[in-house]
C-alpha cells in the first residue's frame, strides 16, 4: 500500500539544510533570508490569512510579468488600483527551464534596447532584493506563476523576496510544461519547495501553496483533472503545507465545471481528513478558459464575462483572470488592468447564487465522483514504497494521462472529446482504470460522433478553437 | 525541387523551437502533413536549431518547419537559414509560424524579420493552416495527395 | 366578470373601414397595400415562421434606427451580416408622439446639414415605399421597435413596408412612454393595431405580435412585469392574433429572471387555452439589463455577456441586445454590429443549459406564481363590462402600478426595493392586491433595509445606478 | 440674486423637454432638491419651453433646470436663455442637463452649444447630481440647509 503519509516528510534538518546549500550555491541568498523577510510582513501580505477573510465574493488574480523593474512595478501599482485581490509574478520560460543565462542576456539586451525580449519577469536575473522593493508598498499579497519542474532555487527567491503564494507541483508543472525533464526528479524537487513553503513562513501565517489545474488546457478530461490535484494536494500536505488550494480551468461546460468544484472541494476535504491531515485549510481556484481565444476583443470580453460569472456559480475562492489580448499576445498593461476592473464588476453580477444546479449537474458530478474514487484506490492500492512513487508510477503507466502533454513520460493513450453539450468526454480510457460502467456512461453521454466531414486535422483545429 | 524522390513521400521535419511547450499545433500539423501526404518527422517542443539541422540531414527532409508560441520565436530562429546553408541544407524549404513574437506586433514587420532570417514563408498567428499545406505542395512540387 | 372575450373583436368590417380611412386620410397609402405587398414576400420574411423553425438557441435582434435611409440601409446591411436574426427598425421620439411635422422637419434639417437630429427613423416622413427598399434582398424579418401609445398610422406604414413584427401594447407603449396620453383611448388603439396585425398577414403566416416587457426598466417588480404581458395577450387574442412573443427585462437577479420566465410561459399558456385562444403561437422575449449601463466599454460587455448567458439558461425564443455604447448615446453601426456577434458568439457558451435552477429559483417561482394568479383574479373578477375595462379600471385603482411610469395615470404607490442578493422586492405593494402571506414573503426575502447612511436621493440614485 | 426672498425657500422649477419621457433622473431630482432646502416645481416629461417659462412666472422661481435625456435637447434647448429674458425672467438661473444630445460627442462642444443656448451652467452625462446641487446653492446664494 502507498498512502499519503506525515512519515514521508524530509524531516532530516542536515539532509535538507545540505540540499539547500546546493541549491542556494552563488546564488547570494542566505538560507535564513526567507523566513527573516516573511516574519516582518504585515499579515495582509499573506495569501494564507487573506484567504481566512475572504469577503462574500471570490477573490481574483491576473497574470502579468514584463522583463524590467519599472515596467513590473508600473503593472503591479495598475493591476492594485483596478482591484487585484491577488498580485501576479509571472516569470519567463527560460527561468522556467532553468536556462538563467539566457534570461540574464536577454533581460540585458531588452534594457539596451528597450524592448520585451522575455515573455515573463527574471526573477533569478533581479534577484529577491530588488524584487522585494517592487512589493515595498503593497497591501495584498503576490502570487508566483511559472510553469517550471526544478523550481527550488525559484522559489527561495521568491519567498525571500516576499511572495507568499507558490504555484506549480510535481505533476502540474512536469507534464503540461516540458517535454522530457525525469518526472520523479521533478516529483522530488516539489517536495523539497513543498517543506520549504512549509517551514518559511511565521507561525500562524503558512506560505500558501496552489497546484495548477488547468494542465495543458485542452480536452483534458475532469478525472484527470481532479486527481492531479488531490495526488499534489497530498504530497503537499505530507511535507507539512498547511495551506493550499486545488484548482481548475473552464472546461467550457458550465455543468462539468459546478461538478467539478463540487467534486473537487469534497474529495479535498475528505482525503485529508482520512490521512490526518485536518489542519490544511484547503481552497479552490478557478482557472478563466485556458485555452484558444477569439482574436476579436467583443468576443473575449464575453467568455471572460461567462467565464467570471461560472466561478461565482461554482462558489470559488478565487478566479485568475484572462486579458482580451489572450489570442494576440502578452497583453499590455491597460489591458490587463481592463480585465480585473470587468471580471470585478462580473463578480457582482450573480450574488448568491452558490445554489445553482441542474440534472445535468448532478450526473455530471455523480460519474465524476465514480471516477475519481475508482483513480485514487488505484493509486492507494499500488505496491509502491510511497505515495510518490505510486503517483510516479502511475503516470508512466498511463493511469494518470494528460492530453496534449509535451512530456515524453505522459502515455497519451486517453482519447478525449467533446459533446454536443461542451461537455468534456472520454472516448477511450487508454491505461486510466475507469469501470466498464463509467465507460458506457461517458460514450452514452458523447452521444453520436459527427460524422468525419473533414480531414482529421480539420477536426482537431476546429474541436480545440471552439471558443476561440 | 528537394533532394527527396518525389516518388516517394517528401520528408517534412517539423517542432517547437526554444523553452517553448506548447504542444497542440504541433501534433495538429503533424497529422496534417501526413493526410496531405508527407513524410513528417516530429521532434515536439522544446528544441534547438541544431536539432533541426540534424534531423534534415538525417532524413533527407525536402522541408522544415518551426514553430515558435511562446515568443521567443525571435531569438531562437534568428539566421536560421544561414545555418542551414553552413550545413550543406541551403536547398531545404524552410517556414516558420506560429505566435512568433511577444506581445503584439504588425504582422509585416514580423514577416519582414523572419524573411530575414531565411524563411521562404512566415504564418504570424494564421487561424487555419489549409494555406500553408497548399503552399508546401506547391514548393514541394509534390502534387500526390 | 370582464374575462378576455373573442366577443370583444372588431368584427364590425364597416367600422373598422371607417376608421382606416380617417387614420389612412392624407397618407397615400392605400388599405390593401400592406396586405398586397405581405402576400407577396418570402416565409422568411415573417417573424411568426422565423419562430417555428428556430434552432437550438434563441434568435438575437439589436435595436437601431438612423434618422437617413443610406445610413438605415447601412446598419441593416452590417447587423444582417453581424448574424442578427431579426432585423430592428426603431423608431425616433418626435414620430412616436405623432408629431410628424417635427420628424420631417428634423430629417430635412439634418440631411441638408449632414448630421443625425433624430434619435430614430421617421418612418411615417420616409413613407411605406422607400421603407420598403430598405428590405428588398432582406432574407430574415424585420421588426417595428417604438414607444407610441397611438401607433395606428405607424403600424400601417410598418405593415405596407413589409415589417412583420409589431412590438407594444396600450400598456406597456403608454404608461412607461407617455405623460398624459388617455390610457382608454391608447388601448382602444391597439385594439385597432391588434385587429390589424390579425387581418393583414396571409393564411398560415400572420403578423407577429411583441409586448414591451421592461416598462420602464427600473425596480419593475417580476408580478407588475407578467401581469401587464399576460394582458397585452389576451388583448390581442381577443382580436384575432395568433402570434404573440410575452417579454421581460433582466431584472438584475439571475434567479428572477429564470423564475419570470418559467411563470409567463407557463401561465400565458393556461391563460390561452382557459380563454379558448388555444391557436395562438406563444413566444418568450428578454431584453437585455435595460437600466443604466456602465460607461466603460470592458464592463458593458461583462453585462451584455452575462444577459446574454441568462437569457440562453432561461430557455427564451429571442434575446434583445444592448451595445457598450448604451451609456453614451445612439451606438455606431460598428459597436451595434460588434454586440451582435458578441451576444451570438455568448449564446453559445452554454448550449443544452435550459434545466438550470436553485432553490431560490424555485421560491422565486411560487411566490411569483402566487402573485400572478391573485392579480389576475381581481382582474377578471373587476364587475367592467369589457375586459379592456377591467384593465383600464385597474390601472386607475392602482391594481396595477408600474415604478418609475411618467404617465399621470400611474397610480406610482408601490413601493419596489432590491434585496442584497439583488432580487426585486416590494416593500409597499400600494394598491396591488397582494396577499398578507405574499407581503410577509417579499419582506422577509429583502431582509434588513440598509441604514439610511445618505439622503434619500443619492440612495435612490445608487439603487437605480446599482450596474452602471 | 434672483426675486425670491432668501427666508422662503428659494424655487426651482424642473422637467424634462420635447417628447422626452425619462423620468427616473427626473423624480430624484426633485427629491434631491427638497433635502437640500429648496421647494421644487416638478414639470415631470414632455415638456415645452413655455411650459418652463410659465410655471417660473407663476411661481417666482430663482432657477430653472431643464433636462434632456432622449437627444431631443439640442433642438428642443435652442435660444432657451433669450426666451426667458424676452419673458422678462433674464435673472432666473438657467441649469441644463442629462444627454444632451444625439451620439457621442466631446462634452466640451455640449458644454459650448448648451452655454450658447443661454444656460449658465451645463451638466451634460454627469455620473453624480452632488456637484449640481453644490453649484445651485452657491448661484441662488442660498445658505438653509
Ligand atoms: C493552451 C495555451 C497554453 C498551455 C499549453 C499546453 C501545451 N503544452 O501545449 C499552457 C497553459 C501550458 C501554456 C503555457 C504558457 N503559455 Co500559453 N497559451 C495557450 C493558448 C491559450 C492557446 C494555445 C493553443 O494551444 N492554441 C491552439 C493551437 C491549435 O493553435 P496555436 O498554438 O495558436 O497555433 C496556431 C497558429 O499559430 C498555427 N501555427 C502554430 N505553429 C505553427 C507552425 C507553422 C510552420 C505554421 C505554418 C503554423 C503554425 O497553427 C495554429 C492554427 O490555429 C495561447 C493563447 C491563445 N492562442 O488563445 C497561450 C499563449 C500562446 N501562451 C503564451 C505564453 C507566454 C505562455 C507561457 C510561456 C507563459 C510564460 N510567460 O512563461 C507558458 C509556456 C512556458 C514555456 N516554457 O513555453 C502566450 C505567448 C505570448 C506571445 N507570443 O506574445 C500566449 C499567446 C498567451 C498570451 N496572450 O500571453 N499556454
Ligand atoms: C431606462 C431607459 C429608458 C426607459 C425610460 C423609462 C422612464 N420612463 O424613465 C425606456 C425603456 C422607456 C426608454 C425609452 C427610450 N429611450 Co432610453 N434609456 C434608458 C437608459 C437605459 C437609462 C436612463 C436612466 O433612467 N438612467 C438613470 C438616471 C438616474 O440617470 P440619467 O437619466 O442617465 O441622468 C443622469 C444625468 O444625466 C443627470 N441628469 C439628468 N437630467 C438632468 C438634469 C439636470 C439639470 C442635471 C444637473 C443633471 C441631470 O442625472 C443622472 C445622474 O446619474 C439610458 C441609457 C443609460 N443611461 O444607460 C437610455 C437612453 C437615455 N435612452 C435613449 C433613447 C434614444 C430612448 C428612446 C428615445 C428610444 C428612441 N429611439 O425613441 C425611448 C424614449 C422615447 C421618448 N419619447 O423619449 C438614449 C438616448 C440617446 C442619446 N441621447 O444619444 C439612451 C442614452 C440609450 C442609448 N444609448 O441609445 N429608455
Amino acid at each position: 500500500m502507498s498512502l499519503p503519509d506525515r512519515d514521508a516528510r524530509l524531516t532530516d534538518p542536515a539532509a535538507l539544510a545540505a540540499e539547500r546549500d546546493a541549491v542556494l550555491g552563488g546564488s547570494g541568498l542566505e538560507p535564513a533570508a526567507a523566513r527573516d523577510h516573511l516574519a516582518g510582513l504585515p499579515e495582509r501580505r499573506f495569501a494564507s490569512y487573506a484567504y481566512r477573510n475572504r469577503p462574500g465574493r471570490p477573490y481574483l488574480q491576473p497574470r502579468g510579468g514584463f522583463p524590467s523593474l519599472a515596467k513590473q512595478r508600473l503593472l503591479t501599482e495598475a493591476l492594485a488600483e483596478a482591484g487585484a485581490d491577488f498580485i501576479p509574478l509571472t516569470v519567463d520560460s527560460h527561468t522556467r527551464h532553468n536556462d538563467y543565462p539566457a534570461a540574464a542576456r536577454l533581460l540585458a539586451r531588452g534594457l539596451a534596447e528597450d524592448r520585451d525580449l522575455l515573455n515573463g519577469y527574471p526573477l533569478i536575473s533581479h534577484g529577491h532584493l530588488a524584487t522585494r522593493e517592487l512589493y515595498r508598498q503593497l497591501d495584498r499579497p503576490v502570487s508566483l506563476r511559472h510553469g517550471t519542474p526544478d523550481a527550488r532555487l525559484l522559489v527561495e527567491t521568491a519567498l525571500a523576496a516576499g511572495i507568499t503564494e507558490i504555484e506549480g507541483g510535481g505533476l502540474s508543472y512536469t507534464l503540461p510544461y516540458s517535454d522530457r525533464y525525469p518526472l520523479d526528479r521533478a516529483l522530488g524537487h516539489w517536495q523539497y519547495v513543498d517543506r520549504l513553503c512549509a517551514l518559511t513562513g511565521p507561525a500562524g501565517l503558512p506560505v500558501h501553496r496552489e497546484s495548477f489545474g488547468p494542465l495543458t488546457a485542452t480536452l483534458v478530461p475532469p478525472v484527470i483533472t481532479v486527481v492531479v490535484q488531490l495526488c499534489e494536494l497530498l504530497l503537499a500536505a505530507e511535507q507539512g503545507v498547511t495551506s493550499f488550494a486545488v484548482s481548475f480551468g473552464q472546461t467550457g461546460s458550465l455543468e462539468q465545471d459546478l461538478a467539478i468544484a463540487r467534486v473537487l472541494r469534497a474529495t479535498g476535504s475528505a482525503l485529508l481528513s482520512r490521512f490526518g491531515f485536518a489542519e490544511v485549510e484547503l481552497r479552490l481556484v478557478y482557472h478563466q478558459w485556458m485555452g484558444a481565444f477569439p482574436d476579436e476583443p467583443a468576443l473575449a470580453w464575453q467568455l471572460i464575462a461567462v467565464g467570471a460569472l461560472i466561478g461565482r456559480l461554482a462558489g470559488v475562492d478565487k478566479v485568475v483572470v484572462k486579458t482580451p489580448d489572450e489570442a494576440t499576445g502578452l497583453p499590455s498593461v491597460a489591458s490587463n488592468a481592463a480585465a480585473v476592473r470587468a471580471v470585478r464588476y462580473a463578480l457582482e453580477l450573480a450574488p448568491h447564487s452558490e445554489g445553482i444546479t441542474s440534472e445535468v449537474v448532478e450526473e455530471e458530478a455523480d460519474l465524476l465522483a465514480s471516477e475519481v474514487n475508482q483513480l485514487l484506490a488505484h493509486l492507494f492500492e499500488h505496491p509502491a514504497p510511497t505515495f510518490l512513487q505510486s503517483v510516479y508510477r502511475c503516470v508512466l503507466s498511463g493511469a494518470i494521462d494528460v492530453p496534449f502533454a509535451p512530456h515524453r513520460d505522459n502515455r497519451a493513450a486517453l482519447v478525449p472529446d467533446r459533446a454536443a453539450g461542451r461537455q468534456i468526454r472520454i472516448l477511450d480510457p487508454g491505461a486510466v482504470p475507469i469501470s466498464e460502467e463509467d465507460q458506457r456512461r461517458e460514450r452514452k453521454l458523447l452521444g453520436s460522433r459527427l460524422p468525419a466531414d473533414q480531414p482529421l486535422w480539420q477536426r482537431l483545429l476546429r474541436d480545440v478553437r471552439l471558443l476561440a | 525541387m528537394g533532394r527527396a524522390a518525389v516518388t516517394r513521400r517528401p520528408v517534412v521535419v517539423l517542432g517547437v523551437i526554444g523553452h517553448d511547450i506548447h504542444v497542440v499545433a504541433n501534433r495538429i500539423l503533424a497529422i496534417g502533413l501526413a493526410e496531405h501526404g508527407f513524410h513528417a518527422v516530429n521532434l515536439g517542443t522544446n528544441t534547438e536549431v541544431d536539432d533541426f539541422l540534424d534531423a534534415a540531414r538525417e532524413t533527407g527532409a525536402a522541408a522544415v518547419l518551426v514553430s515558435s508560441i511562446n515568443g521567443e520565436g525571435e531569438q531562437a530562429c534568428a539566421g536560421f537559414g544561414a545555418r542551414l546553408a553552413e550545413a550543406g541544407l541551403a536547398e531545404v524549404v524552410r517556414y516558420a509560424g506560429g505566435n512568433l513574437v511577444i506581445g503584439h506586433r504588425p504582422s509585416a514587420e514580423v514577416e519582414r524579420i523572419f524573411t530575414g532570417y531565411g524563411f521562404h514563408r512566415v504564418f504570424h498567428r494564421p487561424s487555419d493552416l489549409t494555406g500553408m499545406f497548399t503552399a508546401l505542395r506547391h514548393d514541394l512540387g509534390h502534387v500526390a495527395a
